[in-house]
C-alpha cells in the first residue's frame, strides 16, 4: 500500500536529497497513522513536485507555483483529508510567492512541505528565492544580487500556525519534524527541508549543510515570537533545524461556519436545502 | 406602447436607488418593464444613468431617447436632455429653464421626510404624475418595500412621493397618454440575480474569486446567499489563486465555480489548461467589459468572444455559453455546471455590463435547490484509474476520500493519472480528451430563431444582443421589412452541419456583435457554417438599442 | 507645471483622503526639486492608481498588481528617472504580492507609496489584505477571518532599503516621510499612506487613525533591524508612523555592471558594441 | 546522399556531448550536418537520443530510422535497435551480443584517457571506423575544440578517438560506402543560437524571463551574450513579472524581450492586452511544447498558434511569426522586434522545442551589430500627445526622461493618455489602434514556395514543418509525384488576397501542422484564404520526419 506503483520509475538523480525526504515520509505516514486514503498530496511542478508519484495517496499534481491555492480549495471542500503540499524553493517561494503569503493569512490547515535545495532543479540549474547570494548559474552569471527571501521569517510575522525547518541528511530530526507538522491541527503548517541538489547546487552541498545545521535548543519557545523571529534570521555559519515557531490561531476550516456540520462535499448527501 | 424614464446624476446621488424604486414599483402595479444602467468607474462625481422602460407589452431592449429624463445634476441636464423625445418632459433637481421643469427634490425630501437621501422617492412621485398614475399605487409599493425598515420610515417616504406628484403638478407638468397596466409579471430579476440564484440552486458550493467589475454582482449574490444554501464564498488573493482553488475543490468533489471579467480571466488561462488536463469540471462565469487591458472597466462590450474560446495552453475541449436573456442567464448557469460534470472539462459563461445590469419583470424563476449530478462513481475500489480511456472520452469520476486512489497528473498521465513519457498513451489520451468534444457538439443548444421564417435577410445574434436584435425584428416587421433571426446562446462548440441548417440559403447574413472585429462571424467562417456576411459592429462601450440595429439593416 | 491637466475631473469621492497626498506629494516634489520630466509616475489599477493622472509627470498607469514590475523594468531602463509607485493595498499586497516579496530582495530602487485604506475602494468595498480581522464587507458578510498582512513587517525581515508609514490626516508628517522617501537612494523604498476611505472603510475613518496613530520617538534606531521588527508588528491601539527601518544595501542598479557606463537607454546613442 | 547516427543512452550519461562532437567534426570536414534532439523531463536517468544527419547535399529534416546506433546503455539497446536501417550498425558501451557490437566505452575512457567523461570521444572514434573516415579529422576537431583546455585533456581525447576506432575495427566493424565532403559551411548553429544572437545583434538590451523548457536555451544565450553586448538580463519572480518589466523596459526606450513556453506564455495574456493598449514594442519568444498544462514539458509540438493569436482580452493588432529554419530563426527575430516597434504592438516568435534544438551547418550569420530602428522622436515638447490620431494608426513614440511628458494609461485614455469615459474618443481609439493592422497586413512575409509550381496538390507548412515538407516534396519528386508547397513563417495576421492567390485552384490542399485540431487550417479557412483541405497531425511530441510526410500524402 504504502509502496510506489511498480513501474513508476523515479526520475530524480541518483543520490538526490530528495530520496531521504520519500523513505522519511513514508515513515512519517506510518507513525502517524494516517490513512492514505484520505490523504491527498498536492504538488506543483519541479523535482520535488514529482515527489506525490512515488508513493501511495490521492494526488493532485498542478501548475508551478500553483499547490497552495489547489490544496486550499480541496482542504475546503473535504477537510477530513490530510492535505499535504509537497514543493520546491522556486515552485512556492517564486512562482507561488503571492499563495504563501497569503495562504498564511488564511490559515488553511494544509502541511506545506518545501524541499529547499537553493536551485531550480527540474529547470537545471537557475538561482531560486532561496540562493545565496553570489551563487552563479548560467543566468546569473556574475553572481544572484537579490537577497535570499527568509520564507521562515515571512510565515512567522504573517503569523503561521507551525513554522519549521529540517534537513534531508539527517533522517531522525526529519522524520521528527514531519511527524509534528502532520500532527499540528491549528493551520497553515511550513516546514522548510534543506535538501542538497547534487547536480546543480554545488554550493550547498550535503557536507555544507552538515557543517551548518544546528538542533534548537530544547530551551527554545516556539510560542515565542519574538524569540522565533531572531532564530529565523540566522544563517550562514549556524544554520538551526527544528521547530521555530508556533500560533494558537484557529485554522480557517474551523473558523468557518459551513464546515461546522461536516464537509463541504458530504453536504450533497443530505436533504436539500 | 411603452415609454422611457430615464435617471441620471452623479455617482452617490441615488440614481440607481430611484431607478430601481420606479422598476419595482411599475413592475408591481403590472406593466412590463426593462431596465439598464450606465455608469462611469468611479464612486462619486462623474454621470450615471438609469433607463426604466415599461409599457403593456414584453421589452427586449432599451430605447435610445427617453420620454421623461429626470436629471439629478446639471450635467445629466446639459449633456441628456437633447436625448429626449419630443414632446417628452425633463425634470431638473433644482431650479431649470423652461422648457424644463425644475422641482427641489432634494430640498422637498428634506422638508417632507427630514432627509436628502428621500429625495429619489421625491423624484419618482413627479414621475407619477407626469406619467398620470395615481401616486398611492407607489406609496403601495413603499409601504412594501420599507416595511422592515419601521413605520416611520414608510410614512415619511409615503409623504415624499405625494409631495413629489404635487410638485410637479404645481410646476404645471400635464399627465400624457401613458402604458395601461396588464398584470404583467410581478418579479424583477437582473441578469447577476438570475446567474447567482442558479449556480446557488444548481448546488455550487464553492466559490473563489477576485473582485472585478462587471463580475463582481454575482461573488457578492453569493455571498449573501451563502448561509442560506451553504456555500463557501472566498476572497482569492488573485485571479490565478482563484481558478486553482476552484480546480481543487472540483477535485474534491465540490460544485465549484469563480467569477471574473477580461483581465482576471487573462490570468487564468494556465489554471483553465490544467483544468482542460485534469479533466476538472471548473466553471467560469466571465463578466466582458470593453478591452484592451483595463478599456472601459464599467462598460459594456463582446470583446473576449475568441479569447474564451482559445484561452489555455495545448489542445483541450470546452463550452461557452452566452445567454441573451434573464431567463437565459438562470437555465444556462444550470447548463453550463451541468455540462462541465457531464464532460469533466472547463465551461465558461459569457456575460457582460449590459447583461448583468439588465432588470426585468419575468414569470418567478423555480427556486426549488436540486444540485446537478456530478456524476461521481462512489465505491470506485482500489483499482480506480482516473482516466480510463472510454468510447466518449469521459472517464468514470472518483473523488478522494472514498475507496479509490485519485491520481491527477498535470503532465501527461497514464490512465491511473501518473506522469508518463510514453508516446504511444500520449496520444491515446490527447485522442481520449478530444473525443469528448463529439458529445459537446451533440450536446449544443440549438440556435433560437424568431421573426419570419426563411426570409432572405438572416440577423445572427450571440448573447446579449439577443434582446436587441429582437426588437430590431419586430420593428422591421411594422415597417414591411421581414427578416429572420439566429439567435446563438451557446457559442462554442460550433456545430457547422446545425447552423448550415438552420442558415440555407439567404441573400444576406449580417452579424451583429459588441466588438469591433466580428469575432462571431469568424468563428462561424471558420466552422465552415456561414460564407460571406455583412456585420454591425458596436464598442463604444455600449448596448445595443434594437432601433438602432434596424435603422443599420435598413441602410 | 504640476498642476493637474485642466480638463481633468478628479474620479476620487469629495472628502476622500486621497486628496491630503497628492496635494502633499506635489509639495514633496517641490521640496526635493525633483524634475517632473525626469519623474515617472507608475500605477497599477484601484482609486490610489488614478493618482498619476492628477499631477504632472510621465505616467504609466498600467495593470492591476503589476505596477513593480513595469517599474522595475522602466528603472533599469533608465535609471535616471525617480520611479515613484502610487498604488493601494489590494493592488500592492493582494494581486500583487508575489512583485511586493521579490522587488525588495531585488532591492530595486523605486519608491512605492502604498495609499492604505484597509479596503477595496474601486471596486466598491470588499476586504483587502489589510483589512481587520472582522471587518464585514458584502463579500466577507461575516467579518474577515484572514490575519491582516503586516507589509511592513515581511519588508524589514526581507532588508528592505527604506520602510515607513505614514498617514493621510498629518500633512506635515506625510510630507516629511514623501521628502526622506524620495531622497533615500539605497533601493527599495516602501511608504504605506494610512488613508481614510470615506465610502467603504466606516470602521477605520479619520478619527480611528487620529485616535492611534503615534510618531515614533527619536530615540528608534531605524538600522536596528530586531527594533524595527518589533516596531512593525504593533498595530492597534497604537499605530507607530514615521520611518521604522532603514538599511545600507547597496540598489538593484548599483549593482549592476552594465548600468555602470550610463542608463541602458542611452546605450544605443553610442557606437554599436 | 546521407546517413543517420544515432547517440542513445540516460540523461547524463553524455548523449548530447557526443552528438555535438559529431555534428562539430563532421561539419568541420565539410558535410551539410543537420542533428536533432529527443529527451525526457529528468537530469539523469530516463532514454535520450541525438540523431545526427549528415550527407552531401543540404538536409531539411530527420529521419526516422538510424544508419549507426550508438546506445550507452541497455534500455537505449533494446528500445531503439529495431529502429536501425537493416545493414546499419549497432553499437553498445558493454558487452552485446551479436549483431550488436559491443565496445566498451567508459572502460576504453578510463584506461585512455584517465576519465569516463571521455567515453564520448571513443564513442565518435568508433563511429569515424563505420564511416571509414579517417579518425586524425576527428582528431585534428578535438585539438581546436578542446585548445583552451590545454594540451593534455587534447591529447587524451586524441588517444580516446583512436582507441574508438581501433576498438571498432578489432571488433571487426567494417566501413560501409558513406557521403563524402562536399564543403559545405562550416558554422554550426543551433535555432536557440539563432534567435539569440539575432535578438543580441538587434539591440535587445533588456530581457526579463522565468525560466521554462524549451525557451530557456534563448535566455541563457542572452545571459552567456549580455557582458558582450550590454544586456541585463534579470530573472523575473513569474511570467507576469517578466511580462510586466518588458513593458516597463520598453516604455524606458529600451528594446525588451521575454521567452517563455505555454504554461508560462497563460500567465502572459493580461499584459500583452496591456501592451496592446498601451502601445509597446512588447516582444515575446513563445517556445512551444505539448499541453495542455504542464503536457510533455521537453517535447515538441505546434499547439499553441490560436491561442497565441488570441491571447489577451479585448481587441488589439499583433504579428506571430513563426520561422522555420535556422536563418529564419534569425531573420525572423529581427524582423519581429523591427515590427513591434514599428508599429508599436506586441509580437510574438512562435518555435518549438524541435527548431530550439535543431541545429545545422549554413553559411555564418551575419554577426554585425545593429540596433534595429526604434522610432523614437527625440525632443518631443511639451504638447507632445503619446497617442495623437494618424491615418496609419501609429503616433509618434517618444520616451520619458526626454523634454515630453509621456502618460500611458491601461484604461481607454484620449490623445494625451489621460484616462477618459468619452465615448466617441473611445472608439476614435479602438479605430486608431486596429488601423495598425493595415500595415500589419501589408507587411506580412508572403509564404515561400518550393516544389512544382502550379500542381495541383499544395502542401501547406507553418513554422517548424517546413524542412520535413520540404523534404516531403523532394521524397515525392523522386517517385515522380509532383507537388507545390507553401511556406508560412509569419501566421498572423493573414493576408488573404495573397493567400487566395498564392493557393489558386487546386485540386487538393493539405496543411501539414504539430497539433491534434489542424490550428493553422482553421485560421485559413477564417480568413477565408482556402476552403475545405485535408490534414496532416502529429501531436505525440515527436517532430514530423520528411519520409513520413511523404508517405501521408501517398496513402
Ligand atoms: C508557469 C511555469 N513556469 C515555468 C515552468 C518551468 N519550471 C518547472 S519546475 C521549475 C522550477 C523548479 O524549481 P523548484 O521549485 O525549486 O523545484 P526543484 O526542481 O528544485 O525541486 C520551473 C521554472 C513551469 N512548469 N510552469
Ligand atoms: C486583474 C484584475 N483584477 C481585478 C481588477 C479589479 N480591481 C480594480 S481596483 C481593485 C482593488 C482596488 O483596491 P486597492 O488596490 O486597495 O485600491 P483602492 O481603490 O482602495 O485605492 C480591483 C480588485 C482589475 N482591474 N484587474
Ligand atoms: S537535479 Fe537536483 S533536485 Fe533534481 S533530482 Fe537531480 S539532484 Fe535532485
Ligand atoms: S471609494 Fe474610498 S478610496 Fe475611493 S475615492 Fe472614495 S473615499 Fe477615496
Ligand atoms: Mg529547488
Ligand atoms: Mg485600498
Amino acid at each position: 500500500m504504502n509502496k510506489i506503483p511498480s513501474d513508476m520509475d523515479i526520475a530524480w538523480c541518483p543520490g538526490c536529497g530528495n530520496y531521504s525526504i520519500l523513505e522519511t515520509f513514508d515513515k512519517a505516514i506510518e507513525q502517524t497513522g494516517i490513512d492514505r486514503k484520505k490523504l491527498a498530496l498536492v504538488s506543483g511542478i519541479g523535482q520535488a513536485a514529482k515527489f506525490p508519484h512515488y508513493t501511495k495517496a490521492n494526488v493532485f499534481n498542478g501548475l508551478h507555483g500553483r499547490a497552495l491555492p489547489a490544496a486550499t480549495g480541496l482542504k475546503i471542500a473535504n477537510h477530513e483529508l490530510s492535505v499535504v503540499i509537497t514543493s520546491g524553493d522556486g515552485d512556492m517561494y517564486g512562482e507561488g510567492g503571492n499563495h504563501f503569503l497569503h495562504a498564511i493569512r488564511r490559515n488553511i490547515g494544509v502541511k506545506v512541505f518545501v524541499h529547499d535545495n537553493q536551485v531550480y532543479g527540474l529547470t537545471k540549474g537557475q538561482a531560486s528565492p532561496t540562493s545565496d547570494l553570489g551563487f552563479v548559474t548560467k543566468v546569473q552569471t556574475h553572481g544572484v544580487v537579490s537577497v535570499p527571501v527568509n520564507p521562515l521569517a515571512v510565515a512567522i510575522v504573517e503569523d503561521a500556525s507551525f513554522v519549521a525547518r529540517s534537513f534531508a541528511g539527517d533522517k531522525e530530526h526529519l522524520l521528527a519534524m514531519m511527524v509534528a507538522a502532520l500532527e499540528n491541527q491549528g493551520g497553515f503548517t511550513l516546514l522548510d527541508i534543506l535538501q542538497p541538489c547534487i547536480s546543480f547546487n554545488r554550493t550547498n552541498t550535503l557536507k555544507w549543510y552538515k557543517d551548518r545545521v544546528k538542533k534548537i535548543d530544547e530551551s527554545h519557545d516556539p510560542y515565542n515570537r519574538e524569540a522565533a523571529i531572531a532564530m529565523s534570521l540566522k544563517w550562514g555559519d549556524e544554520i538551526p533545524i527544528g521547530i521555530i515557531y508556533r500560533s494558537r490561531r484557529e485554522s480557517f476550516e474551523a473558523k468557518t461556519s459551513m464546515l461546522a456540520k461536516g464537509t463541504l462535499v458530504s453536504q450533497y448527501k443530505g436533504a436539500a436545502v | 406602447m411603452d415609454m422611457n424614464v430615464r435617471i441620471a446624476g452623479e455617482a452617490g446621488q441615488g440614481v440607481q436607488t430611484t431607478g430601481e424604486l420606479l422598476v419595482g414599483a411599475l413592475a408591481k402595479m403590472g406593466f412590463h418593464v426593462l431596465s439598464t444602467q450606465v455608469y462611469m468607474s468611479r464612486i462619486r462625481g462623474g454621470l450615471n444613468s438609469y433607463d426604466i422602460r415599461f409599457g403593456d407589452a414584453e421589452l427586449h431592449s432599451a430605447r435610445r431617447k427617453a420620454d421623461i429624463l429626470v436629471a439629478l445634476n446639471e450635467e445629466a441636464l446639459d449633456t441628456l436632455a437633447a436625448d429626449v423625445e419630443a414632446g417628452g418632459a425633463v425634470f431638473f433637481d433644482g431650479k431649470a429653464e423652461k422648457p424644463y421643469v425644475g422641482i427641489g427634490f432634494t430640498r422637498a425630501a428634506k422638508e417632507t421626510g427630514g432627509s436628502a437621501v428621500m429625495a429619489n422617492t421625491v423624484a419618482a412621485g413627479a414621475v407619477f404624475a407626469r406619467l398620470g398614475y395615481d401616486v398611492e399605487a407607489l406609496v403601495q409599493y413603499l409601504a412594501v418595500e420599507f416595511k422592515k425598515k419601521g413605520s416611520d420610515v414608510v410614512e415619511k417616504n409615503a409623504a415624499c412621493a405625494r409631495r413629489g406628484g404635487q410638485l410637479a403638478v404645481e410646476a404645471g407638468v400635464a399627465a400624457v397618454n401613458a402604458p395601461k397596466s396588464v398584470g404583467a409579471p410581478g418579479r424583477v430579476y437582473s441578469g447577476t440575480e438570475a446567474v447567482g440564484l442558479s449556480a446557488a440552486l444548481s448546488g455550487v458550493k464553492f466559490v473563489a474569486s477576485y473582485p472585478m467589475t462587471p463580475s463582481t454582482g454575482v461573488f457578492t449574490f453569493l455571498a449573501g446567499a451563502a448561509d442560506k444554501y451553504g456555500i463557501v464564498v472566498e476572497q482569492a488573493e488573485d485571479e490565478i489563486a482563484a481558478i486553482n482553488m476552484v480546480c481543487g475543490a472540483t477535485y474534491g468533489g465540490v460544485v465549484a465555480m469563480t467569477t471574473t471579467s477580461g483581465g482576471g480571466f487573462a490570468l487564468m488561462c494556465e489554471g483553465l489548461s490544467l483544468a482542460g488536463m485534469h479533466e476538472l469540471p471548473a466553471f467560469v462565469f466571465l463578466s466582458q467589459r470593453p478591452g484592451p487591458a483595463t478599456g472601459l472597466p464599467t462598460r459594456t462590450g463582446q470583446e473576449d468572444l475568441q479569447f474564451a474560446i482559445r484561452a489555455g495552453h495545448g489542445e483541450f475541449v470546452r463550452a461557452v455559453y452566452a445567454p441573451g436573456t434573464i431567463e437565459e442567464c438562470y437555465e444556462l448557469t444550470r447548463l453550463g455546471v451541468e455540462t462541465a460534470h457531464k464532460y469533466q472539462t472547463p465551461v465558461i459563461l459569457l456575460a457582460d455590463q449590459y447583461l448583468v445590469d439588465l432588470r426585468k419583470n419575468i414569470p418567478p424563476l423555480d427556486e426549488t435547490y436540486k444540485a446537478i449530478d456530478r456524476h461521481i462513481k462512489e465505491d470506485a475500489g482500489e483499482d480506480y484509474m482516473r482516466y480510463a480511456v472510454t468510447e466518449s472520452g469521459v472517464s468514470p469520476r472518483a473523488v478522494p476520500g472514498g475507496s479509490a486512489f485519485v491520481v491527477l497528473d498535470s503532465d501527461e498521465h497514464t490512465a491511473d493519472g501518473h506522469i508518463t513519457e510514453n508516446l504511444d498513451v500520449r496520444v491515446e489520451m490527447v485522442d481520449k480528451r478530444l473525443r469528448k468534444g463529439r458529445g459537446l457538439i451533440e450536446d449544443v443548444v440549438p440556435p433560437a430563431r424568431y421573426g419570419a421564417e426563411g426570409a432572405g435577410h438572416l440577423i445572427i445574434s450571440w448573447g446579449s444582443t439577443y434582446g436587441p436584435c429582437r426588437e430590431a425584428v419586430d420593428i422591421l416587421r411594422t415597417r414591411g421589412v421581414e427578416v429572420e433571426m439566429l439567435h446563438f446562446s451557446q457559442v462554442w462548440p460550433i456545430n457547422t452541419e446545425a447552423v448550415k441548417k438552420a442558415v440555407g440559403k439567404r441573400s444576406r447574413v449580417t452579424v451583429v456583435e459588441g466588438n469591433a472585429t466580428g469575432q462571431f462571424a469568424g468563428l462561424l467562417r471558420e466552422a465552415g457554417a456561414i460564407g460571406e456576411c455583412e456585420k454591425i459592429l458596436k464598442y463604444n462601450g455600449l448596448a445595443f438599442a434594437g432601433e438602432e440595429i434596424a435603422e443599420e439593416v435598413s441602410k
